[in-house]
């Protein structure tokens, strides 16, 4: 593996997650006062001056993002304005739950998803196909806050199946992750079913069948891993629509991860908390699309390995 | 090896069994869920006082002396907690005797010392106080010290007969110095001490706080092992839980999903009136310059905007008979027959389309859109509230346009017209606080940058007066003067009286408070046989 | 007995075709050690033929009638998995784009090696070693190190060796060749017909050989079926097909097929050069993620002058430099180094906005006349579009385009249709309308016709000379085919890795190549032997096929 | 080309579902007799009139005895508007920069790709979220933040596929013949891309009603007096069990029309790739 190569990544990663802190900070901080809506409403103007200054609202914009940064650049990333406490550990103390509920989803995305597509791919054109791409659209059709409910009210208050929210069991998992995986789900198959048709029409894909391949083999074993590697693309880009999907299904389902806390952070205006947030998710993000781009050229040899002829 | 290993654990299960179900059996009291839509960062009692909060600090602590809703739900009598006697000694010197033997979660002793320090000018009323929110609280409060081991000495500024009332609301929460000062204020919001009926064993803000039965309740044996307060935005998921077991208790219940609940046999449905009254106020002052003219400066036009408002059907519409709007301003039934007079009519407080195209006429408005800053989920029903008037302005021929914003920040910038408020009725057992603390001088309403009135003269020196008027008769006289004076400017138009839904099980007997706060003490919570 | 026998085939295309059936009524036969040649040229039906016989027919193709009989058994009953037992072991196939037809995924010698896996044969150590022997004998260098490499590692001709290791493994009876050649360099071409040849004589497997090329078809077959629009024309031994073409469309196809014989050069003038090229140089760096970056050095100090009215050949293999130096001409991609000329301007440096106006001296056309022209513009349009560009009224440049169209020989009223509407040598016929729009000196022919069906070629190659006659350009002819550059140029320049390695008048190159490479050049054109026989002249040229003119 | 007319079955439904969608938003009035806004307090949360409700309220009433069927006119009009208003933003800034990008290649390349890749590491709920409570809630900054939505899909595609046109044979001869590169941008490449620009906007469209579905949920979508349907979804969904009319109409519209789209774009692509279309038969 190259490290200029790998250097350029790291560097591109640093820039793109500076450029979010920056575009963040300026945002926040030039739409106004987080003091008036995060006292009480009758606070006294010396309370407000004394949060004020206990803040370092009270300095110059340039003077605060100057500190900003430093202090992210330290690992701190400051005291919920709110919660008196390190956003550090507002924010690890978040991110198990909402990683539990993500890979979740995930994982159930990938197993429903991906079937399905090769699935519709290989039987295209027939209703199987139709009906297959018609629930995947469905998918991410539904909004997954109605979607939830409608779970709760069925699973939970109907039926008396599955807890109707919070955590702790494994039957706590089976409705968040379902609603937030489901979108997922859908896209994953529409995209491995366009992968795989795309290979199928491969020259390679009858060179296999020339030496007489049984069809499931052409499928598993030729097929699959070329349609696999864009698939692994798309990953990167389903972790963006998980992390938006937790917002709102998280607060579906009290599940106390990190979607609930920006939900509460922003309506209470918490910079601090915003910030680090949307720090932390932008990175997550960044660095799994770094991880996908590498993971992309580990898995086609035509990337990973260099042409010997010249 | 490995059997026998498994064998004797198998023995020893056996053996303990009986002793297993001994110990089960001593302690049937019931694990209480209570699902509420959210929890406030901090448990420090001042810091926090909220609704989200103030639900939980009756469980955690305990204030010197408090209201007795027991067979009482308008709260009128003080019931001693941990001051036994609180006596005026001189016109501005108070004596509170305390209980003796009270002991905090972290098993020290309840001492003066602890008691002063809650009331301090270090933790509350100072320069730098560390609950600077207690401030408003503690008004006029000059010297508090511990005079004894048992008793606690407070000077005011000025005679000022609510210091038992003061003694009641949340600054009297009483927190241990010690572990207080050595923890400081942020660090005791996330573990909290007190002397209430159940100690916190775990409090993670965004999702739930445990409590366990505090068995050394000065106050005796709580009446649940334990009670946690759990996080469920979704009012569907409070339902679905409540219904199929996994919750005790729910808080907000929408006023129409009453119905639904009744549909359950073990669910007991509660609304629950609170000393509050949603309301909004009119921007009383000339625009600033280079802005369009405030045509809400005229006092007709609030006053035909008053009367223009079907407020009694609204009310009926929205809540059926679970509240009610005042007849008149301040006429609040919670402060007894003294200040309550369910005959008195207001001067513009009525339905009148009529007379209200009259001021209209008068008051030269020309149809200018008047903004209505709200912030959303202010109150339950308040924009479907705005949305109705909105439309009965239209009828008449004012154009009202609601904008609902996100947070206080956003509604407190100009340009607004009428802006949405509150007037919380709590404190003291008159009018005192929604009359003359909310609207007098000191107030945001007239010193904040979202300011929409000048008190006049006249309101100035009746209030003056009123604050520290002993008399009865007299101070109610001040009271009806102050009123009409108030409704002769019109500064607001207040909606209903604010009203909560809890549901639980029916299997439990429970009093509700007539603020946010839940008690679950032996007096306020029991399990039905 | 025949190894194959098909009789009677019919391939039914789906409703709304241009015909009924992708191939019709078609009976061959293929003896064991005899390699039968299917010609045709695009859309006669010869791929689907090869593809009936291995049950490889895309799914809205379907076999209407006739038989199949291999090794006298008749395969079109059979169920499908029974068929597929067959493929590989005793009928293998071999395709036209060898490393497309490998799977990127996977090395290629476990490729090789999943055949005998399919079938059973062997263990790994001892699959391994048959793997290895294969590409001993198809004459890879490196059994070893090929056997781990990725196709993409490899070159087309390695790959296309691979790919006949991979036919041969368990010595099937029947050889499937689709086109095996076309997508290879001249070079490599002769080697692979040399290889097919021996293994042929070596395994006595019978081969059905599908090509469109009748030098390949001298070259290696037995015998011959000619194929028109899914028909059969013409049957027999190469002698007699070649040698004495009955069917009038054979005649045709066999008449325009170029011919390696210079034409003579017109009169030579010494005018100052329309253009001129000096010391290019142009270095491709591809970043790759993985390794460091790649350079390739397209041009290596290239120097070249056309002659107002001349036309000079630029002959070359793949990645020789022969397209990015024509395209380097007009600024299409910019050099490192060196100097263009274009009449007595210095272009090289020259500001894009300043170098605009001279553009209309110097045009260029592609190969691919599919994707040479705008979808979303009608063929006048396209045409006028150059004049519009350089200040023509907008009357004007529509009247001289319709006045072209009929020029280049296409119906002017068919100026009004979109590029979709035309075949592939009516469009490089308004591709010649278009650059030739703006009255250019100079015209750059990059492979204009390698594209093209050979009668086609012919038609579009006599055109360029006709209009070259008329209208006097010069013109820069890149070509990688000797035959055809034979039939164009005046002189012949040959490029070989980014550099000129020789520079003549075209009949004094052929007469006498002096470099190494011009000479394995030379001797790689397939069929050579059957036009020395033959020995049919120049000027054998034009008028094959009626079909392509009038649209 | 000859498969273009051969509409599927299911895409054919899902056009005529578009088809009532938009003729709903332009001729909406005629299905009900009340204003969108006008309230009865009498009628409060009454079932749709075929379910026993009152007369002339086809779909019931809402919690303060509004027409169901008026307000949902009112809020497929608002969110269709948004949506497309929002989608057409993102679009033609996307599309445009993406060109720009394209042609400018080099380190202003980067840089534009780079904001592309700002853009598309957070996801746009939690943009939307933040700017909305930050800025407070004005529907001209609603259809702002819906145009930024997606924009980052429309310049990397338009990149890509400009970047491949322009090598294309077509793009280089009209390049040789002088055109300059507005012309050659907006004359030729702009057709030739338009395809895979109308299919994105397909998949951008319902994902924008969806987002704007997502923040009415969290109480930022549209706000009263307008209304939106993500708007009423959110609003009834506490009505499931008592007035299921309120959330379900509103629902079905939601569903209907991101689904319809979404398979008239899946379709669209299957049509304009040339791949795709002819089965690659020799």
């Amino acid at each position: 593996m190259n490290l200029r190569f790998l250097g350029m990544k790291a560097f591109r990663t640093a820039l793109t997650l500076w450029l979010v802190v920056t575009f963040v900070f300026v945002v926040l901080r030039t739409s106004g006062d987080p003091l008036v809506s995060l006292l009480p409403a009758d606070s006294e103007p010396e309370v407000i001056a004394y949060y004020r200054t206990l803040w370092g609202l009270d300095r110059p914009l340039p003077v605060q993002y100057l500190r900003y940064m430093a202090a992210v650049f330290q690992g701190d990333f400051g005291i919920s304005l709110r919660d008196t406490r390190p956003v550090i550990d507002l924010v690890t103390e978040r991110v198990p739950a909402t990683a539990l509920l993500g890979l979740t989803a995930l994982a159930l995305a990938l197993m429903v998803g991906v079937p399905l597509g090769i699935l519709a791919a290989v039987r295209r054109n027939t209703l199987l196909d139709r009906l297959t791409m018609a629930f995947a659209v469905l998918g991410f059709a539904i909004p997954n806050f109605f979607l939830g409910i409608l779970m709760i009210l069925t699973f939970s208050l109907t039926l008396r199946w599955l807890p109707s929210s919070g955590t702790g069991t494994p039957w706590h998992l089976i409705m968040p992750a379902c609603t937030l995986g489901l979108a997922t789900a859908g896209a994953l198959a529409r995209f491995t079913r366009s992968s795989m048709l795309e290979v199928l029409r491969r020259p390679y894909m009858r060179t296999a069948q020339a030496k007489g391949v049984a069809p499931g083999g052409r499928i598993l074993r030729h097929a699959l891993p070329n349609a696999a590697i864009p698939v692994v693309t798309v990953l990167g880009f389903s972790l963006g629509g998980l992390i938006g999907g937790a917002i709102v299904t998280e607060t579906v389902f009290a599940w106390p991860g990190v979607g609930r806390l920006l939900v509460s952070a922003v309506a209470a205006r918490d910079l601090a908390v915003v910030q680090g947030l949307v720090l932390l998710i932008a990175a997550t993000m960044v660095i799994a699309n770094l991880v996908v781009d590498l993971l992309y050229g580990l898995l086609d040899p035509r990337i990973r390995v260099a042409s010997v002829d010249a | 090896m490995r059997s026998f290993l498994g064998m004797a654990l198998a023995v020893l299960t056996l053996a303990l069994a009986p002793f297993g179900s001994a110990l089960a059996q001593a302690d049937t009291r019931p694990d209480l869920v209570i699902a509420v839509d959210n929890l406030w960062p901090t448990m420090e009692p001042v810091n926090g006082i909220s609704t989200t909060g103030g639900r939980v600090h009756p469980s955690i602590y305990d204030t010197l002396l408090r209201r007795r809703f027991v067979g009482d739900p308008a709260g009128v009598e003080k019931e001693p907690m941990l001051a036994t006697k609180v006596e005026q000694t001189a016109p501005t010197v108070w004596r509170v005797s305390l209980r003796e033997g009270v002991t905090f979660h972290d098993g020290t002793t309840m001492t003066a010392e602890d008691v002063a320090f809650t009331l301090s000018s270090e933790r509350l009323w100072g320069d730098r106080p560390m609950a600077p929110r207690g401030k408003t609280f503690a008004r006029g409060f000059k010297r508090v010290e511990a005079t004894g081991p048992l008793t606690v000495e407070i000077e005011t500024t000025a005679p000022d007969p609510t210091v038992p009332d003061k003694l009641a609301l949340m600054i009297a929460y009483v927190v241990p110095k010690a572990a207080y000062l050595r923890m400081g204020a942020d660090q005791f919001g996330l573990r909290p001490i007190g002397t209430g009926p159940y100690r916190v064993v775990s409090f993670n803000s965004g999702d739930a706080i445990r409590l366990e039965a505090f068995d050394a309740y000065w106050g005796g044996r709580p009446p649940a092992k334990s009670l946690t307060f759990r996080i469920v935005p979704e009012f569907s998921a409070r339902l679905a839980g409540l219904v199929s077991g996994e919750f005790d208790f729910i808080v907000l219940v929408p006023f129409d999903q009453r119905d639904v609940m009744r549909r359950y046999a073990d669910v007991t449905l509660l609304d629950r009136q609170l000393e509050n009254y949603p309301m909004f106020s009119f921007d009383t002052l000339p625009a600033p310059d280079g802005q369009p003219a405030n045509p809400l400066v005229n006092a007709d036009l609030r006053k035909a905007m008053v009367m223009a408002i079907d407020m009694d059907a609204i009310t009926d519409a929205l809540w059926g008979n679970a509240t009610f709007t005042p007849s008149a301003p301040f006429n609040f039934p919670e402060y007894g027959p003294g200040y309550f007079d369910a005959a008195r009519k207001g001067r513009y407080t009525r339905h009148d389309p009529a007379q209200a195209r009259q001021l209209l006429q008068r008051s030269g408005y020309r149809g200018q859109e008047l903004r209505w800053h709200i912030v959303r989920g202010f109150f339950p029903n308040y924009e479907s509230a705005a949305e109705i008037m909105v439309e009965q302005w239209k009828q008449v021929g004012i154009n009202v346009q609601m904008v609902v914003v996100e947070n206080f920040d956003l509604a407190y910038r100009r340009p607004f017209h009428l802006l949405n408020m509150s007037m919380s009725s709590e404190f003291s057992g008159d009018p005192m606080r929604p009359l003359w603390i909310d609207w007098g001088p000191g107030s945001n309403r007239v010193a904040a940058s979202h300011k929409t009135w000048v008190p006049t003269p006249k309101f100035l020196e009746l209030g003056q007066a009123f604050e520290f008027e002993n008399d009865p008769a007299k101070r109610k006289a001040l009271y009806l003067q102050l009123v009409e004076e108030w409704e002769t400017v019109t500064p607001a138009m207040y909606l209903w009286r604010t009203v909560v839904s809890y549901a639980h099980k029916k299997r439990y007997e429970w009093t509700s408070t007539s603020s946010e706060a839940m008690r679950f003490d032996a007096a306020h919570f029991k399990v039905a046989r | 007995m025949p190894v194959l026998a098909v009789e009677g085939l019919s391939v039914r295309l789906p409703g709304g075709a241009d015909r009924p059936f992708a191939v019709e009524d078609l009976s061959l036969e293929v003896r064991p050690g005899e390699i039968v040649c299917v010609v045709g040229e695009s859309g006669s039906g010869k791929s689907v033929t090869a593809q009936a016989v291995m049950d490889l027919l895309p799914p809205d193709l379907a076999v209407a009638s006739g038989s199949v009989r291999y090794s006298g058994r008749e395969l079109l009953p059979l169920p499908r998995a029974e068929r597929l037992r067959l493929n590989g072991r005793d009928i293998a196939m071999v395709f036209q784009e060898p490393i497309a037809a490998l799977n990127p995924f996977y090395r290629v010698g476990r490729q090789v090696e999943e055949v005998f896996r399919v079938h059973g044969a062997g263990d790994g150590a001892e699959r391994r070693r048959r793997v290895l022997a294969l590409f001993e004998e198809v004459r890879l260098p490196d059994p070893a190190r090929v056997f781990g490499a990725y196709p993409h590692q490899l070159s087309g001709g390695q790959c296309q060796r691979v790919m006949i290791a991979m036919a041969l493994a368990l010595e099937p009876k029947l050889l499937i060749a689709d086109e095996p050649t076309t997508a290879l360099d001249v070079t490599t071409q002769a080697q692979i017909l040399s290889l097919i040849r021996d293994l042929r004589a070596r395994h006595g497997a019978g081969v059905l050989f599908i090509t469109h090329d009748f030098g390949v078809v001298a070259e290696i077959a037995d015998r011959i079926v000619v194929m028109q629009t899914g028909r059969t024309v013409e049957t027999g031994t190469v002698a007699s097909v070649l040698g004495d073409p009955r069917h009038p469309y054979t005649r045709a196809l066999v008449a325009a097929v170029p011919r390696p014989v210079p034409r003579a050069q017109r009169a030579a003038t010494d005018a100052r050069p329309v253009l001129a090229a000096e010391g290019l140089r142009k270095v491709f760096a591809r970043r790759s993620l993985f390794g460091a970056g790649r350079r390739t050095t397209a041009l290596d100090g290239v120097s070249m002058t056309l002659a107002p009215g001349e036309t000079l050949g630029l002959v070359g293999e793949s990645g020789s430099g022969k397209s990015t130096l024509a395209q380097s001409l007009l600024r299409l991609v910019d050099v490192e180094a060196g100097a263009i000329r274009l009449g007595g301007d210095e272009v090289t440096r020259m500001g894009e906005r300043r170098f605009r106006p001279l553009r209309r001296r110097i045009q260029i056309i592609f190969q691919d006349p599919w994707a040479s022209l705008d979808p979303r513009q009608t063929a006048v349009d396209a045409i006028a579009e150059g004049p519009i560009i350089h200040g023509v009224p907008w009357a004007d440049a529509i009247e001289r385009a319709r006045r072209l169209i009929a020029q280049v020989g296409l119906d002017p009223q068919a100026g009004d249709r979109f590029p979709h509407q035309f075949s592939g040598g009516q469009r490089q016929r308004l591709c010649i309308a278009r650059a030739l729009a703006v009255e250019p000196e100079i015209l750059v022919a990059d492979e204009p016709v390698s594209s093209l069906d050979v009668s086609v070629q012919a038609q579009i190659l006599a055109l360029l000379d006709v209009l070259q006659r008329q209208l006097g350009f010069a013109m820069l002819f890149v070509t990688h085919d000797l035959r055809v550059a034979a039939r164009i140029c005046d002189r012949v320049a040959v490029m070989h890795r980014g550099k000129v390695v020789e520079e003549g008048e075209t009949a004094a190159v052929f007469a006498g190549p002096r470099h190494d490479y011009t000479r394995t050049l030379l001797a790689a054109v397939p069929g050579r032997a059957w036009f020395d026989v033959a020995g049919v002249g120049a000027g054998a040229g034009a008028g094959a096929g009626g079909a392509e003119g009038r649209a | 080309m000859r498969r273009l007319f051969a509409v599927p079955p299911l895409v054919m439904l899902a056009m005529l579902v578009l088809a009532a969608v938009v003729g709903v938003c332009l001729f909406g009035d005629a299905l009900s007799p009340h204003s969108p806004t006008a309230q009865n307090l009498r009628l409060r949360l009454r079932p749709p009139s075929w379910l026993g409700g009152p007369e002339g309220y086809l779909l019931g009433t809402d919690r303060i005895g509004r027409d169901i069927v008026a307000r949902l006119v009112m809020a497929t009009r608002i969110s269709v508007a948004v949506a497309l208003a929002g989608t057409l933003i993102g679009a033609v800034i996307g599309t445009a920069i993406g060109f720009v990008a394209a042609h400018l290649r080099g380190w202003a390349e980067e840089a534009i790709m780079m904001l592309v890749d700002v853009q598309a590491s957070l996801p746009f709920i939690l943009i939307a979220l933040t700017l909305l409570a930050f800025f407070g809630n004005s529907i001209t900054l609603f259809v702002v933040l819906m145009g930024l939505n997606g924009w980052e899909n429309y310049a990397r595609l338009a990149r890509g596929v400009v970047l491949s046109a322009a090598s294309q044979p077509y793009a280089k001869a009209v390049k040789a013949l002088g055109a300059s590169p507005l012309r050659l941008y907006l004359r030729h490449l702009l057709p030739n891309v338009a395809g895979v620009l109308i299919v994105q906007f397909t998949l951008n469209f319902p994902q924008t009603i969806l987002l704007e579905t997502g923040l009415s949920f969290l109480g930022l979508g549209i706000q009263p007096p307008l209304t939106s349907l993500g708007q009423l979804l959110g609003e009834g969904r506490d009505f499931l069990l008592n007035a299921w009319w309120i959330a379900v109409f509103p629902g079905i519209v939601i569903v209907l029309t991101t689904l319809s789209i979404s398979l008239i774009g899946d379709w669209l692509r299957d049509v304009m790739d040339p791949t795709l279309r002819d089965g690659g038969r020799s």
